[in-house]
């Protein structure tokens, strides 16, 4: 199969629904002229024009919440937030108006809106552009929040949410823009809430998503190398809702699990799935439920600290192995 | 407050009597009897507010209620001068702009008692009424908000090429707030047919107006944004229409959005909770006395011979049995099934709800 | 001893900290000249002059970013949110700014800040005006958080609060606001970090914060009633940093666990405190972690959805009964 | 573009002459020695800006690194204009903004290099210098956010009845942020002695001033808030300087706060990883050829005989030394010990982090 890269893949997605349907359009900073600070709408203002590829001003709050009032006269709005360290700016409008106009109308609104970004750590960009901040989105009721972690599923999770009826964030992280993967030619869309087993494990049960998953990934093979432990990986993809389903068979199977995630500890969503499967699964697990996450700090720029900051193989593999009981 | 100030505002307390010239053109443009509509709907909501202020104190409304009483031809002028396609989106003080938008009372008084008959079921209350039939697009409560959703309204209808507008209703506390100016930049630059209705009832909840804004002349609020701004008598019903109905052409046929800065009064405390101890019982009567929207519009009415005092009487009698209607109807509803409580939230979910 | 109501024993930890120290001031939307939204800051204009009780327009994300700048450079401001509803259009500054200002500067600057108001479902105040956003704050380092549920504490701990060299959220149950309690003459502060045993007993451990630690006791009288269970009730009060001790001493004791809190329950506090006790205390446990929380849906305005959306007695006293395998 | 804003912009191109009249009267004011002083701040952050760049393609710098060339004159002379009392706020293009303001170079690219030695012991980089010895306040990432901080700064000087004032720099793409407007009303209502330095230097990334923003006129971005506001040659050091030091006399005299539109240019990409393929070559080399504030500032002192030739030459060494050394002495500096990574979170934390 083809081979593309996950700035490409979106771009993909993006081209492919604009195509498809006339009420989707893109906004944001940079989104047009620039191609997208990080090229993911490269080319869209050539094939769509400034009526649907439309470059912002710097106003988070303002643009987001045209997106919201566009998205409530029926429109279908994917609102880029050139980083979702600057979408606080916006999540009073995402909270207060996108998340409940469908509930607090009864149901005769709806707010059909994307608003996708880059998120996580980027690399030496220091403590006010480095946050993992899905917690503030996975929180709030009447959210749904992707957060894909290869650039297959990046296109078809974001077909997917562009097609979703209800407000979807979609983050992507920073560092996974370059990453290439394998990308069917054929149109296909990854469902809601359903996760991915990545690797197949009777030891253990680790979880993670997005650019964390990758890190999972090496900690299981490392365990694997070292240990001869075997994981179940599972990529959440879809954070909320999450695939309790595909969590259930595999801990009732391993007796044992680890979540792993790259942002911050404390009423996190790892904090969240880690409560769900020790209260849900309680007696099948042999061990606690083992986490690994970033620091509980900002982040500090020096590249030293930077890296001793955030979930790495090692921590992970650490965690597999206290969960296994090694 | 300071001297200059204080003399601007001096300089605005208007005269009782509606701009003549003003309601002659009105007159002509819309015929008598869109007129005595108008007073309908003023009188229809003046009585609407009287009544939902007893229910809060018999407790069969609860929560935050903010009554419109005073402001009245501000939402009936303005709404007078709408198309149907238009949109409308308001803020928590909006009974009287979803009565002038053509909502059902009924459906209005059974939200405020919580009763599934209510125009949003009973989940959104006094500050959230919605008719997506009406283009009422709420009814919204964190203060400001509304007018970068108004954008995104107006937004969409360029995006369609609908020959429309937005009609997006602030208060003059909401003026300062970051995401209306970045809104205003937004629709400057985009051409959004978007129309700011600034009620400048003086008060934003307990704080006079002067001493929060850099200026009492709230249209030069959009001054930054090179917007195109007016300031307007909001008791004179005619002046309000003919404003609306300028800056309305002005967005569909110019893309151009308007400001519209109209000097009101709110009769009532900020809420059903407040005392309003901020502000002298006499100031208020000076209000009632001088600049009654429905006064300054019943005697224009009677001065032209359009209606008698007798009809005057009538009108009030109707609108007030057409509230009581109301109140009986939403007191008669019933309350959502506890099964409304996870209906509406996601379309499609796949996950449980809790 | 003498009793007063909650919103009375704020409003003498403002005066008395105003009174100790210059530095102190107050400032927020109607806390002069109204004497604040909910009577918080009564008489204080009186006191203090509008140099120090200072009104605001309605810019939240603006003052309280002119309260983190004031800080910055020394001064100890207080910023009244009129609700935390509100609050999330300051969010950017708190979480980007207030939070991270020491680490950042390397120690250069300080933020001794209290962002403080009402939190927690009113009354019949729907979907915008019904939130308990702790999580907002409690997700991110740099930030301290505390959540008083009674006069008493509600005085103290907000001394302590205006005394922290560093932000701190504290958020006051609006319903509480006339609640009355007892509360000493003299002066006291309440320790940050630490909670509070509501009651003693060896069949669960009950832990809640805010108004909702009110509905724990109820809970917890109706099973003792009902079911002869005694339960530890664990008043929080700080919610980050939580006090582990005492969670660990109790839980070791009841090997039980049920957290209560008023608002959503995914990566929420309570969701953390619950994974935190699943995976400290993994070998002391005899059943799951129980949690009580609102539904997961936005608050609805009708009467009686809002009574049934939001934890209560009954739920509780089940709670307790689950973990207690009864 | 439209025609009418083009011609705006057109007409606003400099000669290249400084303003001979506010150079003599900024020489009468400061001397010579200062103005000389001057130049050697703007060589110094010219040469400090090649280097950093040249050490961010060697990977010694990484992550996001805005560089100042082109700006030199608005760092240079508006903090000529300050007292040693005033803050000073910026946002993360700030590397002129710390060295005109006195840090250390040594200190500055330790910094950028991630180095325990930097100004933020290297928690901070590039986009945040900080020095509580200088009052420089960083150094900040949020576009826009620095302004209301930069009021609250200000706010203190008032409450301590300091005389002095703040400076808060920010881009053109920043001045449509909410909070920037929401800072100006409030500035202006409580007479806060803040001063909004707007450096136009034409692009917010790859954005076209006039793309996003309802006017070029940058000035007339205060409009709406009252605010006394002034357009300047950010070019010509000494315009910067006389337009700050007078804002700086309003503020502290007459409680006055300023908006000051400078216009300038940058002449790298927006940050080290930008080609800036959204402007010609051309482009930028006319504004090199024609509005340089550093080459117009030496032909100045050359035609005033102030300095010769090999004075300005020498100039030039010195400051490459002076780089040069802080080159070396942030490669030879270790980088922070791990223990660090929790250090300066809180100061007193009764819990464990983590
Ligand atoms: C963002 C936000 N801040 C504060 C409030 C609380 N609040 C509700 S109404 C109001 C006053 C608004 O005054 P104004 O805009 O003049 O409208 P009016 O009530 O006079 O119609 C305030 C402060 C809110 N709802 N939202
Ligand atoms: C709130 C926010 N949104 C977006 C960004 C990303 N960003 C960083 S700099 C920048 C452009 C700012 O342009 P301008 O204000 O003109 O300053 P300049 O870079 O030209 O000095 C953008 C969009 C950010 N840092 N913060
Ligand atoms: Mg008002
Ligand atoms: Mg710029």
């Amino acid at each position: 199969m083809r081979e593309i890269a996950f700035r490409e893949a979106l771009n993909e997605a993006l081209v492919e629904e604009m195509e498809r349907d006339e009420d989707v359009f893109l906004m944001g900073e940079e989104v047009a002229e620039y191609h997208g600070a990080y090229k993911v709408s490269k080319g869209m203002i050539d094939q769509f024009g400034p009526r649907r590829v439309i470059d912002t001003p710097i106003t988070e709050a303002g643009f987001a919440a045209i997106g919201i009032g566009a998205a409530l006269a029926g429109l279908k709005p994917v609102v880029e937030m050139m980083t979702f360290n600057f979408a606080i700016l916006a999540l009073d409008q995402i909270v207060n108006t996108a998340a409940k106009a469908r509930y607090m109308s009864n149901g005769q609104f709806s707010v059909p809106l994307v608003v996708r970004g880059a998120g996580g750590a980027g690399g030496a960009l220091a403590a006010q552009h480095s946050q993992s901040l899905e917690a503030q989105y996975a929180h709030v009721p009447g959210l749904k929040v992707m957060m894909p972690a290869t650039p297959k599923d990046a296109k078809g999770m974001l077909k997917t949410a562009i097609r979703d009826p209800d407000p979807v964030i979609f983050i992507e992280s920073e560092v996974l823009y370059g990453f290439k993967g394998e990308v069917p030619e054929e149109e296909y869309l990854v469902e809601m809430g359903k996760a991915d087993k990545k690797r197949e494990g009777d030891d253990c049960t680790v979880i993670s998503w997005s650019r964390a998953l990758h890190f999972a990934m090496q900690g299981a093979e490392k365990v694997a190398e070292e240990d001869g432990v075997e994981v179940d990986v599972i990529d959440l993809r879809t954070v909320r809702p999450f695939d309790r389903d595909m969590i259930r068979e595999s801990v009732k199977r391993t007796n044992r699990a680890v979540v792993v995630e790259e942002g911050w500890p404390f009423a996190s969503v790892g904090a969240s799935i880690s409560e769900w499967i020790s209260r849900e699964l309680f007696d099948w697990l042999d061990a606690p439920v083992e986490r690994v996450h970033q620091r509980d700090i900002p982040m500090p720029y020096a590249f030293n600290l930077e890296a001793a900051s955030l979930p790495d193989a090692d921590g992970i593999a650490d965690a597999i192995r206290r969960a296994c009981y090694l | 407050m300071a001297e200059a100030k204080k003399k601007e505002v001096e300089e605005h307390v208007e005269p009782e009597e509606l701009d003549a010239e003003r309601a002659d053109q009105v007159r002509e443009e819309l015929g008598d009897d869109a007129i005595v509509e108008m007073l309908r709907e003023m009188v229809l909501i003046r009585r609407f507010e009287e009544h939902a202020g007893r229910s809060y104190q018999r407790r069969k409304i609860k929560g935050f209620c903010h009554l419109y009483s005073g402001q009245e031809a501000i939402a009936v002028g303005s709404l007078r001068a709408t198309g149907d396609d238009d949109y409308v989106i308001s803020h928590y003080r909006e009974h009287g702009h979803a009565l002038a938008a053509g909502m059902d009372p009924k459906a209005v008084m059974a939200e405020l008692y919580g009763k599934k008959t209510g125009c949003a079921g009973g989940k959104g209350g006094s500050m959230h009424l919605y008719d997506v039939d009406k283009n009422f697009m709420g009814g919204w409560g964190i203060v400001g908000g509304q007018v970068p959703l108004g954008a995104g309204l107006a937004f969409a209808l360029k995006y369609r090429e609908q020959e429309a507008v937005c009609l997006a209703y602030l208060g003059d506390g909401a003026i300062h707030q970051g995401v209306v100016h970045e809104a205003l930049n937004m629709a400057k630059v985009w051409g959004l047919p978007l129309i700011c209705i600034v009620e400048n009832n003086q008060y934003g909840m307990g704080t006079a107006v002067d001493r929060v804004s850099s200026t009492v002349n709230l249209e030069k609020k959009a001054d930054s944004h090179q917007i195109y701004n007016k300031a307007v008598d909001g008791q004179d019903v005619f002046q309000v229409y003919d404003a609306v109905k300028q800056a309305r052409n002005r967005a569909i046929e110019d893309g151009e959005p308007s400001w519209l800065h109209l000097r009101t009064y709110r009769y009532y405390g900020h809420s059903m909770t407040d005392p309003a101890t901020y502000r002298g019982k006499d100031e208020v009567q000076k209000q009632r006395d001088l600049r009654d929207p429905i006064v300054r519009l019943r005697n224009w009415l009677v001065e032209e011979e359009i209606l008698s005092q007798d009809d005057i009487d009538s009108i009030d009698d109707e609108m007030e049995a057409v509230v009581k209607d109301a109140l009986a109807f939403a007191d008669e509803s019933d309350f959502p099934d506890e099964s409304e409580l996870t209906a509406n939230i996601y379309v499609e979910w796949p996950g449980e709800i809790d």
